[in-house]
């Protein structure tokens, strides 16, 4: 571990450097060098011009998952709009073809070899639940095409074609966990989850982390069906072992019912540690605040996150969406797509994917709202976690915040 | 031959139908698609197996299932199942922890492969499988069912259960099944690749062939003394039971057969898409299923398949035009189908042909009496189980 | 159950009978609209589910107005939005009845059809006035927490008041059924409806009340969920499926029988809760559920007609 | 359990009651072969009860109904029929949506299980039988027509011709003159007297110039309970007839 983070902040203190340059001197030229031949950025037959270039979004606009799925649309297409008014890519506006994938997995795939068959875009940005994105991933692997996807996921995959601008689970869990145990001097442990694949993954890399490193002890592991409702069976059972900590990761319409509960069931913020993986600022509005009040979030953004662009960052999304628009963990992860892009499209020279591709691993963003991040060679981001604790209005206090961590798609020892 | 030429053809006006359906699916389609669109148009009419089935069990059954989608994700997971395997040899698995398993399993946990996965290696079991696994099921259904003789919403209400059963069952033992993600990135078959254009073409080509075939022999069924006795019993059920016949097991036999067929429309379903999921096997599609044969007509084979094409297409253009409208559109043809055109687009068809047939009539003859006409209205549904008949 | 004491156990086991009688009155709560709609007028309606959202919608409109305009009386405004929730859901529901299912008695299976149309359109009715988010309703200080009778016990305010808003709602269906003269017309009505016309009753009218009052208690079960659980477009969906289980399960045309069959219906599902995952629970219970219906396909109380 | 008898049909100590009503109480009735039983009584005295345990639509409380010495009441319908037991409606049970034809096509009595109908194909022997019974049953000219279309008396002749095709052993029919002409009933009555040589048959019916038309011995029930049984002349003279029933 140490090894590890030592070995990021060194590497990170180097790149901010770089990247700083490489920011600088993109920004300033853009507009005035020449822009470069197409045939020269293009030879694999993508949607480029010589003034432009088309891109994909593909995120479900109708159907259940249209509520998540929104706020990534609308982050990314606010990068889109901020890099075209810097002048665009390789001196090319981006041009975007929005196709809805309807909450429907083999939609996501139909509309993904639309958007690469027909369309020739040079990127798609999208896909939000893992189902949607397994859906479409052997469509983006058979046309060799490029996705930028912003879910925080359960891990466990790493293709060539995407790019994981979310975090994978141990970037997100164990830190987490870690703070629980030290700050709380949490021993025993509540899983509680949704019963599908994101939720499951998740906590079995907890439940190994809690018994092999912290040395403490899972005392009840529970999957609701999706869409329950009814957790007072549960909440007992929760009673009965008296947990130093419940680690959630509910969600939906269940998670509503699952803290209103919880709060009807006497078990509040004051009383009762309770850390969960899947509450973001776009949660806390179904939830409310006042059920939330003292519980604590992990997540690598809230919007209270302090720094020079987060404030841009909002202050661009509430420009353009509204005064009283929420911006989640996915929503930030989203925007960086675009940018994450841009700046291995520009590395590169070249729109091809292969090219893009290649140059991905290395390339950093010093303008990220969540502060730094950088591609790391199994195409997930490094990234920071924090821990956020719910106040009454539903806006969130960050009380911890961690070092960069390195991604881990495939972390040994908790499979 | 003449028997053959009245059955299974259904005379004169059910080659033309035929005759044009098939020309459809395989020369006007094929000619005007590229082959994205096609592979579309063959996710379509893979519902088009379910919508058939619906026209068995529930226009001349009389029984309404909403289960038709267990079958066809069954059909359909026992085909991915089978792709599957062929995915996660030892070779493209490496990386696992248990390699030769397919992934999800790998990622449960799993370090070997359950049992009932083990005879999903041999090609003949999956097709054996994908016929027998739904018609096993809905015999076992149907004995418990219909020997009881629950009918009518009851049998709906309970085989929509069954759906959410199932539903939670496969996304809730992910590590058996591939949860709610199921079972994706299915590549070859006996190492042809099944993401290629020709191979597109190909199994869009037998897709519509198992359709025809579908259609005929489904013809043939409600053509021999069996389809009359499904309409007899629909109407006057206990007057069948007191010709001296055992109804529950009609009942029974015609809810296998759909079984059946909605099962090979879900493993054409699974070799056309590249996958399977829970969300195929629901109450939602199973409804859709029954929608699509209520828009065709539910006492018309072709109209079903027609109803698929329709509904669906219009579903993938709406939902790329304009998305706000999409679910008005369908939740208002689902009660303008019921309400006012009963017999779907077959009714509508009939109506309309016989219309200008009396046209034409009565350019040569004078004007054809009125009490024909509400006669012929009257009539609708036998005259339209003729046609499919 | 070792390490645990007495009090600790005797605690859970009143917590979890709360528990069980809490889904209990839920489901009846569900249960009772369409136990008038379908158990006695015999239709389906797959819209049932939407019609609760109407009622929850309708209570988050209240909240979110009252927080605004009213924000003093924050906590008296639940009792006066389901009483417009009713309103609410009676009126279309009324309406739903004129429109569409009196053209549809005689074939209940397409009945089923149409009302699922229905159904989809008020979910896209729902999206585009409310948008697709899930929304909560601000509730009164006195519907959150629990009242605590010892040290270790917690019993949730919201379950005692859905449980006291179920009893009421319960009574008065039976009153209105079995006491009014109103319900005696209701009766005649489905059971010979050619001979309720014949005597007088106006049994057009008998319908459409009967109906828009089933829908009109789909709204106020829907008002009350919004202190468990939140809404959104397609919440209703969630509840169909478990809603006809319970009517078909208890005889479809007897009232006690939807009591029985919720109480049984939720007591294992609680129960299996405790001892498993949930999903294992309820694929259990529904498991049960269809296997006592195939042996007694009439449910757990029918009438039984002399033919 | 009662022994062995003669009759073609021997019901004993038969009962069944609705949530405690006893529609039909402890009855014994028998019926002797070639027999034309008719079965009279008010309204709700359990006349169509008898015939729906008789045929399985009702299970019998307690009791036992024997048909040439076969218990029927552990039989379901179709054993029940198959077992040489025809019965009429009360209302004409027809398939309207076929023609004449095909009704009693689908009642011959050959191939009744899947397989068979699958592959059921039309032979010279079953014509010819259709067409015999058509034509008894006055239908022989309208073979192709609608069964929908019939009159409502030639619906009950064809319910009739359904039966008849079956060539049951015990012919049970209810009310099978109800909402005929007066020349429609005297055809049926000479249909009935025709058809129920070499076979047993028992009739509801409230018609009682009908009756004494057809009857060789009279049932009259009351209260789920036989209540005189005889010649039409005992009958209509036995005082307790009188009173409950024919007097009015």
């Amino acid at each position: 571990m140490n090894r590890k983070l030592e070995n990021g902040l060194w590497r990170h203190a180097l790149s901010l450097m770089t990247a700083t340059a490489l920011s600088v001197a993109l920004v300033l030229p853009g507009a005035t060098m020449a822009a470069p031949a197409t045939a020269d950025v293009s030879k694999t037959g993508l949607a480029v011009t010589d003034t432009t270039v088309t891109v994909g979004i593909l995120h479900s606009l109708t159907g259940t998952m249209a509520i998540s799925e929104t706020g990534s649309v609308e982050a990314e297409k606010l990068a889109i709009d901020q890099i075209n008014e810097m002048g665009g890519i390789l001196g090319r506006k981006i041009e975007v073809i929005t196709e809805d994938g309807a909450s429907d997995w083999p939609t996501f795939a139909e509309k993904a070899r639309k958007l690469l068959v027909q369309d020739k875009v040079a990127t798609v940005f999208g896909c939000w639940t893992s189902a949607s994105r397994k859906a479409a991933l052997p469509v983006f692997e058979k046309e060799n095409g490029l996705l930028y996807y912003p879910t925080f996921y359960e891990g466990l995959e790493q293709s060539h074609n995407v790019i994981y601008t979310g975090q994978e689970a141990t970037q997100q869990i164990l830190d987490g966990l870690n703070w629980v145990a030290k700050e709380k001097g949490a021993k025993t442990f509540y899983l509680i989850g949704s019963d599908y694949i994101w939720p499951r993954t998740s906590m079995k890399i907890a439940r190994k982390h809690i018994e092999n490193v912290l040395g403490g002890k899972v005392v009840g592991e529970e999957y609701a069906p999706l869409g329950h409702t009814q957790f007072g069976s549960i909440i007992n059972k929760i009673r009965l072992k008296k947990p130093d900590v419940i680690y959630a990761a509910v969600v939906g319409g269940s998670n509503v019912a699952w803290f209103k509960q919880l709060k009807a069931a006497g078990i509040t913020g004051d009383k009762q540690t309770l850390l969960t993986i899947s509450v973001t600022e776009d949660e806390v509005l179904g939830i409310g605040g006042e059920n939330l009040v003292g519980f604590y979030s992990i997540m690598k953004y809230f919007m209270p996150v302090e720094n020079e662009n987060n404030k841009k960052f909002i202050a661009a999304f509430k420009a353009k969406y509204g005064d009283d628009s929420v911006i989640g963990d996915v929503t930030q992860a989203a925007y960086l797509g675009p940018w994450l892009w841009k700046a291995a499209v520009e590395k590169a020279g070249s729109f091809d994917v292969d090219k893009v591709v290649a140059a991905s691993p290395g390339i950093e963003l010093t303008t990220a709202p969540e502060g730094y991040v950088k591609v790391h060679e199994n195409h997930h981001l490094w990234s920071k976690a924090r821990i956020g604790q719910w106040q009454a209005d539903g806006q969130v206090k960050i009380v911890y915040e961690s070092d960069l961590i390195e991604p881990n798609p495939f972390p040994e020892g908790y499979q | 031959m003449k028997a053959i030429y009245n059955n299974l053809l259904g005379g004169r006006q059910g080659v033309i139908g035929l005759a044009l359906l098939a020309a459809l699916i395989f020369l006007v389609l094929p000619m005007f698609l590229d082959i994205f669109r096609l592979n579309l148009v063959g996710k379509y009419l893979t519902y088009a197996f379910a919508a058939v089935s619906l026209v068995l069990i529930w226009g001349y059954g009389g029984i309404l299932s909403l289960g038709q989608g267990v079958f066809f994700g069954l059909g359909g997971y026992c085909m991915a199942m089978f792709l599957k395997l062929e995915a996660s040899s030892p070779e493209n698995t490496a990386i696992q922890s248990t390699p030769g398993i397919p992934d999800f399993m790998d990622w449960n946990q799993l370090t070997q492969l359950p049992w009932f996965w083990e005879p999903f290696n041999s090609f003949p079991f999956t097709l054996f499988a994908i016929l027998a696994v739904p018609g096993l099921l809905a015999y076992i259904i149907g004995v418990a069912m219909f020997k009881r003789r629950v009918g009518g919403v009851y049998f709906s209400i309970i085989t929509q259960a069954i759906a959410a059963i199932l539903t939670i069952l496969i996304v809730g033992q992910q590590g058996l099944t591939g949860g709610i993600n199921g079972i994706t990135d299915l590549k070859t078959l006996h190492g042809w690749d099944i993401r290629t254009d020709s191979a597109k073409y190909l199994l869009y080509y037998i897709n519509g062939g198992l359709l025809i075939g579908v259609i005929l022999l489904s013809r043939f069924i409600l053509s021999s003394k069996l389809g009359r006795l499904l309409l007899a019993m629909r109407d006057k059920e206990d007057r069948v039971r007191f010709s001296g016949y055992d109804v529950s097991n009609f009942k029974i036999f015609i809810f296998c057969v759909a079984a059946m067929i909605s099962a090979m429309g879900g493993a054409m379903f699974t070799l056309q898409v590249g996958f399977m999921s829970p969300s195929f096997v629901g109450i939602v599609p199973s409804i859709e299923m029954v929608i699509f044969a209520a828009v065709g007509g539910r006492m018309s084979l072709i109209g079903a398949v027609y109803g698929a094409l329709i509904v669906n297409y219009g579903k993938t253009y709406f939902s790329e035009t304009f998305p706000e409208l999409w679910l008005f559109l369908m939740g208002g043809l689902f009660i303008a189908v019921v309400m006012f055109f009963p017999n779907g687009l077959a009714g509508l068809y009939e109506k309309h042909g016989k219309r200008i047939m009396e046209k034409i009539k009565s350019l040569r003859r004078k004007p054809t009496p009125p009490a024909e006409k509400t006669l012929a209205a009257g009539n609708d549904t036998s005259a339209a189980a003729r046609e499919a008949a | 159950m070792g390490g645990y004491t007495l009090t600790e156990l005797g605690s859970i086991f009143v917590m979890q009978g709360f528990a069980g009688l809490s889904l209990f009155s839920v489901l009846l709560l569900m249960a009772l609209g369409l136990a008038i709609i379908f158990g006695q007028m015999g239709v389906i309606n797959m819209a049932h589910g939407e019609f609760m959202t109407i009622g929850a919608y309708t209570t988050v409109m209240f909240s979110v107005l009252t927080a605004k305009f009213a924000p003093g009386f924050i906590d008296y405004y639940f009792p006066f939005a389901m009483l417009v929730s009713f309103l609410i859901a009676f009126g279309i529901g009324y309406f739903v009845e004129f429109a569409m299912i009196r053209h549809l008695y005689k074939r209940p299976l397409d009945t089923l059809l149409a009302t699922w149309g229905l159904s989809l359109i008020m979910q896209q009715i729902f999206r585009s006035a409310f948008g697709a988010r899930e929304v909560s309703a601000t509730l009164p200080e006195w519907l959150l927490g629990s009242f605590q009778p010892t040290e270790s016990i917690d019993i949730p305010l919201n379950g005692i008041f859905v449980m006291g808003l179920t009893v009421f709602v319960t009574l008065g269906v039976f009153y209105f059924l079995f006491k009014s003269r109103w319900g005696l017309r209701v009766r005649a009505t489905t059971q010979n409806r050619i001979m309720a016309g014949a005597v007088g009753i106006n049994t057009r009218l008998v319908d459409r009340v009967s109906f828009a009052l089933g829908c009109g208690i789909a709204g106020i079960a829907g008002a009350a969920f919004t202190t468990i659980t939140s809404t959104g477009p397609t919440t209703g969906t969630l509840y169909i499926v478990d809603t006809f289980l319970v009517v078909v399960f208890g005889g479809a045309a007897s009232l006690f029988g939807t009591i029985a069959s919720a109480f049984s219906i939720a007591q294992a599902q609680s129960i299996m809760e405790f001892f498993m995952t949930g999903s294992m629970a309820k694929v259990l219970t529904l498991l049960t559920i269809i296997g006592i219906l195939m042996l007694r396909p009439e449910g757990l109380f029918s009438i039984k007609v002399r033919k | 359990m009662s022994s062995a008898t003669d009759f073609t049909l021997a019901i004993e100590d038969l009962t069944v009651s609705f949530d405690g009503f006893k529609a039909v109480d402890s009855l014994n009735m028998y019926v002797d072969r070639n027999e034309l039983r008719v079965v009279i009584g008010p309204n709700g005295a359990g006349k169509t009860t008898v015939l729906d345990l008789i045929c399985g639509k009702t299970k019998a409380t307690a009791g036992s109904i024997k048909f040439k010495n076969k218990e029927l009441t552990e039989l379901s319908e179709h054993q029940i029929v198959r077992a040489g037991v025809g019965r009429k409606f009360q209302t004409p049970s027809i398939y309207e949506n076929l023609s004449v034809y095909e009704n009693l096509e689908i009642s011959y009595p050959a191939k009744r299980n899947v397989w068979g109908c699958l592959t059921f194909r039309r032979t010279a022997e079953i014509e010819a039988r259709v067409r015999e019974v058509a034509a008894e049953i006055f239908l022989g000219d309208l073979l192709s027509m609608e069964a929908g279309l019939l009159s409502h008396g030639q619906k009950q002749w064809l319910e009739i011709g359904m039966l008849l095709i079956q060539d049951p052993e015990l012919l049970m029919l209810d009310e099978p003159v109800a909402g005929m002409s007066v020349k429609e009933r005297e055809q049926t009555a000479d249909l009935l007297n025709r058809i129920s040589q070499g076979r047993s048959v028992i009739v509801i019916e409230h018609d009682m110039e009908f009756v004494k038309n057809i009857a060789h011995k009279v049932t009259v029930l009351h209260q789920g309970k036989i209540l005189a049984e005889g010649s039409m002349d005992q009958v209509q003279n036995d005082e307790r007839v009188i009173e409950v029933y024919l007097g009015h």
